[in-house]
């Protein structure tokens, strides 16, 4: 514990610091990174302790504040959270001292190394937090200290803007919370997560509170919308964060209600696999449909935190059947998914950010051929793109398929329990799961094709340069953890096993954990094909570096039918490559044309345009906010400057009032 | 000791009316500002004795309404000066419209602000129903002089209106004496004084409708003075026309006064057993008075306008709390500390903004992150506090009201509460975004040809310490309530007999 | 012994994936009224290819060398997991099949990729309707084999396969079994590129799906290339069969001659499909993949009934 | 004396109609200091036989304030901007008169409300009370020049001190502190602001002072 405390308090040092010496940019940004990585270090050796020794750790000191007190502990679930959160803030961190030097205002750079820190400090001491109170200070002190980092770069008109979308989004999650805290204290009078109880009949609205709240945080649909907006607009380094493990902590709220919930209806299962299943889905074909880069990548994270959404999903089915294999498995796959996604989201954050970096553009189209210029940021994103799109042998496949696998194996279970609705389970997980990653590796050559193969499409791209040696390092280290989680799969079966285990009620705990055996022979089985794809691959690249140097003809034009001289411009871009699948999904997509056709016999000039507005923001949002505004014009009228009228209103009032009170 | 309390400020006027010199008038200012705070530390730690048999008293409610007054009059104090130092005279030309306006004499100024302090802290102290409105009468007379303090037209205009408005509340509230008299008749033997204990002592023989009807005069009554909607409407354009640190002390001091007259009524139905009839009324004008501000604050055009709606709304969430009752009456006494500390800053910062930008238009103010670095994380600050978001004081008191809410099962309420407060933050956020972030606008650029606009000099300490020792009060309030001063606010909710 | 079953398999598969080639080009040439090329002749194009040197265009990096090898290892590997003839596969345990798709899916992600990589317009645009497509077909195919999990009570391959036999048309699941089947053989025209969805043999580059992504591929890549299809053909061949041929013999090598056989009875199927039937247009391709998926999802509800 | 006391209000009553028919400024000042007249008579009606000097002094007092100190202040204020008639009220003046029955109605319906019983005084008292702050409403809604609003205000204020003395005569320390405030209010404060009012609008119609708005 006492490291844990280390950790935040080296946390906040690096930000104080890194505040004091603003005057400073180099020093204040180098103190600021060392404080982050300092800090998460500690972190993480305290988490990987509670893992290690199996039993949580945790004190309690008092709090002058009415309903206060500083309670915290490190139990299974809260280590599994925060090792991923400790690992990509350092990594960012690393990445982000070059970066904020290279890119951004000098006056900027100590603010943002401090709100930085204390984004990190906070994740962690929400994850931590166990009391009610100390939870929801640190819940908005992350909300707050990320809307900061947003506004990093405030001269753009679109970054105030999703600054202020991401506060009022962030804000309206918190007060479902304030709500549903408040009610699970009621009967005690305290907000100690211990002393928690549900009152009868409560357990349903309190979870539904704890969806919107939370889910508004995750970014589930339809809450999402403050994600395309934000996570664009903040550094990459920060993006990454906030993308990579900020919106996880709304998973790991939901995860916490969960446990305090004891008897959930199965309808709260449905309810949160439909949600998941309407966010992958729907996430990843606003993805597809994105021309800059970092709103792509944010709507990815819409995508898996619906990936999550469906494996907690099925985890609380399997509770609320009380069916073995998916309640573990789903929270297995969940969790595990939690962390990869950490890994390969932060990792295509740093990427772009990197291509940002080197030049000066986000929009795909004008990308294009910086595998040559960029190797490595263009190898790892590469990494990053197979393994969000959940293709083996990388970690992505492996926490999708142990949500597959809690289907599967409960569905081919001879005596299955025949009052589930198992065709739609199936559908709804299967099929949805099947449909998202076809579409996500639609969508990622897509971007890595775009991006960083073919011709360069501007002289940005033409002139692009490699990013420097930190930010490298950090993309290279956390590819090759995506490759260490794949090919360790069946190690992950045992260390989330404790935390999948307090969120399963205690009744159904050894049933859940009998299904680890059942379930390492085939995890193992994945992880053998893994190797061997390895070894394959290996083999059969020496052997054609062997054989090709028989006869071979370099440095030709690309074969083009027959016309020798293709120019880049002629190339097809990101638009048209997922243009059939935007026109296939139009009727939610609904994007916006503007075509300017060629005219008359000598056209001077041609145009298409095209973009896909967020659904939602468009069509439920923006209306209802619109709604109130005009409601509050109407009652402006009420205080229009007549003094007489302001009189009449005293007189209306106490004459209303002695009527309707005396009579 | 209590006569001190009134009697140093009073005494201060009356000189400050009579000295020549207004350096000499400014140190007294700060002078009497400090041994205000000296006495009420004094009558903090040992508490005074009763005079004018029992007209004149101090309990826990009075305590805690004196200290904020107190330390929130002596903060604007030291701002008052440097404000007063570089205000020019004689006459200046208003840059909006071109319209000629001179300063009030210092003399008025300074007099009627610390004679403003005598009513108020005689508001606090008074312990008998006509001289408590005596008091609150008495503080109008002395505001009006200072919200004029600038002889502008539209200051004019909202003296006016701030007066006829309040007159004909004060007006009602007499009769709600009256009233309180009459049902005094009720209850046998001699006939008592209308002292606030006499009353309570005899509270169960008081005629019931009667009690009632004075209850809703005193309600309407003090709450015009208090901003409650509908009456409020005198509220914005006062705290609009005021100097800077004139709508601070109304919004943050005056305010208050009013909360407790309301407070002293209520309580006195709640120990004559009709608590129910109170809390309803109060809880329907706290919600009508958040839904108003709610309305008004989105898209609005004057930032020291929103300001003001925003304590309407705030107003609105005290008078809702002690409805409510319980924990929520706690609550929303601790929110009224808050809310004095986050509003008077505000107020600062807007003072300062408009000192350097010679615009109140929410449109023209842009990027003042370049222009006035400090006074626009004084914004920021000012922002999240009054919208209550952690770690600020006003986040815990708004969350033990909703607590109040919650476990009272007053769940329509509650939902009411947090829409208005969510509907407010959208308002606010939207527009001190655009005003802190940003380029600085054109209205600015071009407010740079003019010689004192164009000065990038730092802020001067004046304008920026007294904000920033009051955010962070909030700030430490919000990470610690000392034991001390829950006790006070638990004694406090007692004795208004609202917890 | 059940090693020995999976190497045999993968050895027979390596051995006469091409002929599955030759049989469609024969049955297509009977029905043109031609004598049809020599049955080995796709063995002697690899062969030819493999001899010659290659051509690589300036725009193309190690992706695009990487592309044919990623393919025909992971197909190689998903072999492994695919049983025939009811003869248990080489690797096998529960929520195998969703790794041969995914393997699959890893082929096509490089060979996408390989084609950007050459900047080339018409290879963008195969790519384009490539990864539409197979992201269509993806859920019907997975969600045809989890009916038959479901109908088997198994969710290996090998357990599906050796599950689902002569008999078991005849149970409740049997119409079920009928639909996926249907589902199926959509989804392997799909993913080999036959008729309706893809014509492996025009010339008009504009209308080529898979056939245009490879333009540039030339030599020992192209082959590879042109290897790693014949593989999949033979595999997703081998799942369609194990549904919709059920037949046992009792011995297992009859079972296995069976198997054959009846792959070499799908290539004929695919020949008189290709040589009967137009190809579709391609914005038709989509409801043909769809309503594929909908066969399946109607089969699930069959089996949970 | 209770007779004498019902006149009173009577009088009372009809001064009220009066306001809200004239249109001439000086009429309604006149009116005005009339009623003040009448409301400096009810303490002494009431405390009949016994009047204590204290008490004969506020009266005397609040007399000299509202019959002599207001009304003269008002009228030179209308000197100063002079304006002799309210021209154009939101309210006419026949609907004003219209209106103020409909409030004697409201009056007689609220103060059944309110027990009198213990109360040994005419039972007209409390309507009386009543209807003239409800008048002095009106008037402040309805009339346009600051002059007439702050007759209204005087209107109300009367109506209350009607109340005020035939109550609290037990306590009068609270009417002695309302009359001083009157003082207050009345001359330094209405009086100055009017004055300013005439000089920086040119007028006192006060419709022009609406630019704070929203």
């Amino acid at each position: 514990m006492w490291l844990f405390a280390a950790g935040l308090t080296v946390l906040s040092a690096g930000a104080l610091l890194s505040l004091l010496l603003s005057k400073a940019p180099r020093l204040a940004s180098w103190t600021g990174s060392a404080g982050a990585v300092g800090g998460c270090l500690l972190a993480i050796a305290a988490a990987i302790g509670v893992l290690w020794s199996g039993e949580s750790a945790g004190a309690t000191l008092a709090w002058e504040v009415p309903l206060g007190s500083l309670a915290v502990e490190i139990d299974p679930l809260a280590a599994v959270f925060i090792i991923p959160i400790a690992l990509v803030v350092l990594i960012a961190a690393v990445y982000g001292a070059p970066y904020m030097q290279g890119s951004y205002h000098a006056s900027t750079v100590g603010p943002s190394w401090f709100f930085f820190n204390l984004l990190a400090a906070t994740m962690l001491l929400v994850v931590a937090a166990r009391s009610g109170l100390l939870f929801l200070v640190a819940w908005e002190g992350m909300s707050l200290a990320s809307f900061f980092l947003v506004l990093t770069d405030h001269r753009q008109e679109s970054v105030r803007r999703a600054g202020w979308i991401y506060l009022v989004a962030m804000h309206l999650g918190t007060a479902c919370l304030l709500v549903l805290f408040l009610l699970l204290g009621r009967s005690s009078g305290s907000l100690e997560f211990d002393q928690f109880a549900v009152e009868p009949g409560l357990a349903g609205v309190l979870f539904v509170l704890a969806l919107i709240g939370f889910g508004t945080k995750a970014g589930f649909m339809p809450l999402h919308v403050w994600l395309p907006e934000a996570h664009p607009a903040a550094p990459s380094h920060v993006s990454a964060v906030m993308s990579g493990v900020m919106i996880k902590t709304g998973i790991y709220g939901l995860l916490r209600t969960v446990t305090f919930l004891p008897e959930l209806p199965s309808w709260c299962g449905w309810t949160l696999l439909a949600v998941g299943v309407l966010s992958g889905i729907g996430g990843v074909l606003f993805a597809l449909a994105q021309h800059d880069v970092k709103s792509l990548l944010a709507y990815h994270s819409v995508e898996n935190i619906g990936i999550i959404g469906i494996g907690a999903g099925v985890g609380l089915l399997g509770i609320s059947y009380d069916i073995p294999a998916m309640a573990f498995l789903g929270f297995a796959g969940a969790l595990l998914h939690v962390l990869n996604h950490a890994l390969f989201k932060s990792l295509l954050f740093l990427g772009a950010g990197a291509v940002q970096h080197g030049t000066g553009t986000r929009d795909i189209d004008r990308l294009g051929g910086l595998l040559k210029t960029m190797p490595i940021t263009g190898g790892t994103f590469f990494v990053g793109a197979c393994a969000i799109s959940g293709l083996p042998p990388l970690n992505g496949f492996v926490s999708e398929w142990m949500i597959y696998l809690g289907v599967l194996l409960s569905v081919a279970e001879p005596a299955r329990d025949a009052n589930v609705a198992w065709a739609p389970l199936c559908v709804l997980v299967i099929g949805s799961l099947a449909l998202i990653g076809g579409l996500a590796s639609a969508c990622f050559t897509k971007a890595f094709g775009c991006m960083f193969l073919g011709e360069p499409r501007s002289e940005q791209a033409r002139h692009s340069h490699e990013a420097g040696r930190p930010m490298r390092a950090a993309m290279v280290t956390l590819a090759a953890a995506c490759f260490v989680v794949a090919l360790s799969g069946p190690v992950f079966l045992f260390l989330l096993r404790p935390a999948v285990l307090t969120i399963v009620p205690p009744g159904a705990r050894e049933a859940a954990a009998a299904v680890v055996p059942q379930s390492l022979g085939p995890l193992v089985g994945v992880c053998v094909i893994f190797w061997a794809t390895l070894a394959a691959v290996g083999l059969l690249s020496w052997g054609r570096r062997k054989m090709s140097s028989a006869g071979k003809v370099d440095g030709v034009p690309t074969w083009d039918c027959g016309y020798a001289a293709p120019t880049p411009r002629m190339q097809y871009t990101a638009s048209s490559y997922a243009s059939p699948l935007v026109i296939l999904f139009r009727l939610l997509l609904r994007p916006r044309i503007t075509l300017h056709p060629p005219v008359g016999l000598f056209p001077k000039q041609a145009g298409f345009e095209s973009e896909t507005p967020d659904l939602f923001a468009q069509y439920v949002f923006g209306p209802t906010f619109a709604g109130v505004a005009w409601i509050a014009s109407k009652l402006r009228r009420f205080q229009h400057g007549r003094i007489q009228l302001y009189v009449l209103y005293i007189a209306l009032t106490i004459l209303v009032l002695l009527i309707w009170k005396l009579g | 000791m209590l006569w001190l309390l009134v009697a140093v400020p009073a005494i201060a006027a009356l000189l400050s009316f009579a000295l020549p010199w207004n350096g000499l008038r400014r140190v007294l200012l700060v002078l009497s500002a400090s041994v205000h705070v000296g006495l009420t530390v004094a009558v903090f730690v040992e508490p005074p004795e009763p005079v004018l048999d029992g007209w004149i008293a101090l309990d826990a409610a009075s305590l805690l309404f004196l200290a904020i007054t107190s330390v929130l009059f002596f903060v604007t104090s030291l701002y008052t000066v440097g404000y007063l130092a570089q205000e020019k005279r004689p006459a200046t030309l208003d840059p909006t419209e071109a319209v000629r306006f001179a300063n009030y004499p210092e003399a008025v100024f300074t007099g009627c602000l610390l004679m403003f302090l005598a009513a108020m802290t005689l508001v606090l102290v008074s312990h008998h129903w006509g001289l408590m409105w005596v008091a609150v009468e008495a503080t109008t007379l002395a505001s009006a002089p200072l919200i004029y303090f600038h002889r502008h037209p539209r200051s004019l205009e909202a003296t006016w209106k701030y007066l006829l408005i309040c007159s004909v509340g004060i007006a009602l509230a007499l009769l709600g004496n009256f009233f309180l008299a009459v049902s005094a008749k009720a209850c046998p033997g001699e006939s008592l004084h209308l002292t606030i204990a006499g009353l309570e002592q005899h509270a169960s023989q008081l005629n019931r409708d009667w009690l009632r009807a004075a209850f809703l005069l005193l309600l309407v009554g003090y709450g015009t003075k208090m901003g409650l909607a509908p009456m409020h409407t005198w509220l914005p354009d006062a705290h609009s026309e005021a100097p800077s640190m004139v709508s601070a002390l109304l919004s943050g001091v005056l305010l208050n006064c009013a909360f407790l007259a309301v407070l002293r009524g209520h309580s006195l139905l709640v120990k004559a057993g009709e608590g129910q009839f109170s809390r309803d009324l109060l809880v329907l004008f706290g919600l009508l008075s958040m839904a108003f501000a709610a309305a008004f604050v989105i898209r609005q055009a004057d930032y020291k306008r929103l300001l003001a709606y925003s304590s309407v709304e705030h107003m609105g969430i005290l008078v809702l709390g002690v409805g409510i009752g319980g924990i929520a009456a706690f609550g929303s006494l601790l929110h009224a500390v808050n809310h004095s500390l986050t509003k008077a800053m505000l107020f600062l910062a807007a003072g300062n903004t408009l000192h350097r930008c010679h615009t109140k238009s929410t449109a023209e103010i842009r990027g003042l992150f370049r222009v006035l670095p400090v006074t626009a994380v004084l914004w920021i600050v000012g922002l999240l506090a009054i919208t209550g978001s952690p770690p600020f004081g006003t986040f815990l008191s708004e969350l033990v009201i909703l607590k109040g809410m919650i476990d009272g099962g007053r769940i329509v309420v509650a939902v009411a509460y947090l829409l208005a407060l969510a509907v407010v933050l959208i308002g606010m956020s939207a527009i001190v975004i655009a005003m802190v972030y940003g380029k600085p606008a054109a209205a600015e650029s071009s407010a740079e040809s003019n010689p004192e606009a164009s000065d990038t000099s730092p802020e001067p300490a004046w304008s920026i310490l007294p904000p920033l020792f009051l955010g962070l009060a909030v700030l430490f309030l919000g990470l610690c309530v000392p034991r001390e001063l829950s006790d006070l606010l638990h004694e406090a909710a007692r004795v208004l007999g609202a917890e | 012994m059940l090693a020995i079953s999976g190497i045999v398999q993968i050895v027979l598969a390596l051995v006469l994936a091409p002929l599955l080639q030759s049989i469609i080009n024969r049955t297509k040439a009977v029905f043109a009224g031609r004598r049809g090329q020599p049955w080995l002749q796709p063995y002697r194009e690899l062969w030819k290819l493999v001899q010659k040197g290659t051509v690589y265009s300036r725009t193309t990096t190690a992706v695009f060398v990487a592309g044919p090898i990623v393919g025909i290892a992971a197909v190689g590997l998903a072999l492994a997991l695919v049983p025939i003839g009811g003869w248990p596969a080489l690797l096998s345990f529960p929520g195998d099949f969703l790794l041969v798709a995914y393997l699959l899916g890893v082929g096509r992600f490089f060979l996408v990729s390989a084609a950007l990589d050459t900047g080339s317009s018409f290879e963008g645009m195969g790519a384009s309707r490539e990864v539409l497509f197979s992201a269509l077909a993806e859920p019907a195919l997975l969600l045809s084999l989890t009916a038959l999990a479901a109908a088997s009570h198994s969710a290996s391959l090998t357990g599906i396969y050796a599950a689902i036999d002569s008999g078991m048309p005849a149970t409740a699941a049997g119409p079920a079994i009928f639909l996926i089947t249907g589902a199926m053989f959509v989804v392997f025209l799909a993913e080999n590129a036959r008729i309706p969805v893809d014509d492996p043999n025009t010339h008009l580059e504009l209308t080529m799906i898979h056939e245009v992504m490879v333009l540039d591929h030339s030599g020992p890549d192209f082959a590879l290339i042109q290897y790693a299809a014949q593989l999949k053909m033979w595999l997703l061949g081998s799942l369609l069969l194990g549904a919709a041929a059920p037949f046992r013999f009792g011995s297992a090598w009859l079972d296995l001659l069976a198997g054959l056989v009846g792959l070499g009875a799908i290539a004929v199927l695919v020949g008189i499909v290709e040589s009967s039937m137009a190809r579709l247009r391609l914005v038709r391709v989509p409801q043909f993949l769809i309503a594929a998926s909908i066969l399946s999802i109607v089969a699930l509800f069959l089996v949970m009934r | 004396m209770a007779l004498w006391l019902d006149v009173i209000l009577v009088l009372l009553i009809l001064t009220s109609l009066w306001l809200l028919g004239s249109s001439r400024l000086r009429a309604c000042i006149q009116a005005v200091a009339f009623q003040g007249i009448m409301l400096g008579l009810i303490p002494l009606l009431c405390a009949w036989p016994d009047i204590t000097v204290r008490l004969a002094a506020v009266a005397v007092l609040s007399m000299v304030v509202k019959a002599i100190v207001l009304p003269g202040m008002l009228r030179r204020a209308a000197r100063e901007a002079n304006v002799r008639y309210e021209v154009q009220p939101l309210i006419g003046f026949t609907t004003s008169l219209l209106l103020g029955i409909v409030l004697w109605g409201l009056a007689m319906h609220v103060s059944r409300q309110l027990p009198v019983t213990m109360l040994h005084v005419t039972p007209l008292l409390i309507p009386v009370a009543i209807f003239t702050i409800f008048c002095g409403f009106l008037l402040i809604v309805s009339r346009n020049t600051a002059v007439m609003q702050v007759i209204g205000y005087l209107a109300l204020e009367n109506g209350i001190y009607v109340f005020g003395w035939a109550f609290a005569i037990e306590d009068p320390l609270l009417v002695e502190m309302g009359v001083l405030l009157d003082v207050f209010v009345a001359v330094f404060v209405m009086g100055i602001m009017i004055y300013r009012l005439s000089r920086e609008f040119d007028t006192i119609e006060t419709d022009e002072l609406d630019s704070l708005k929203e």
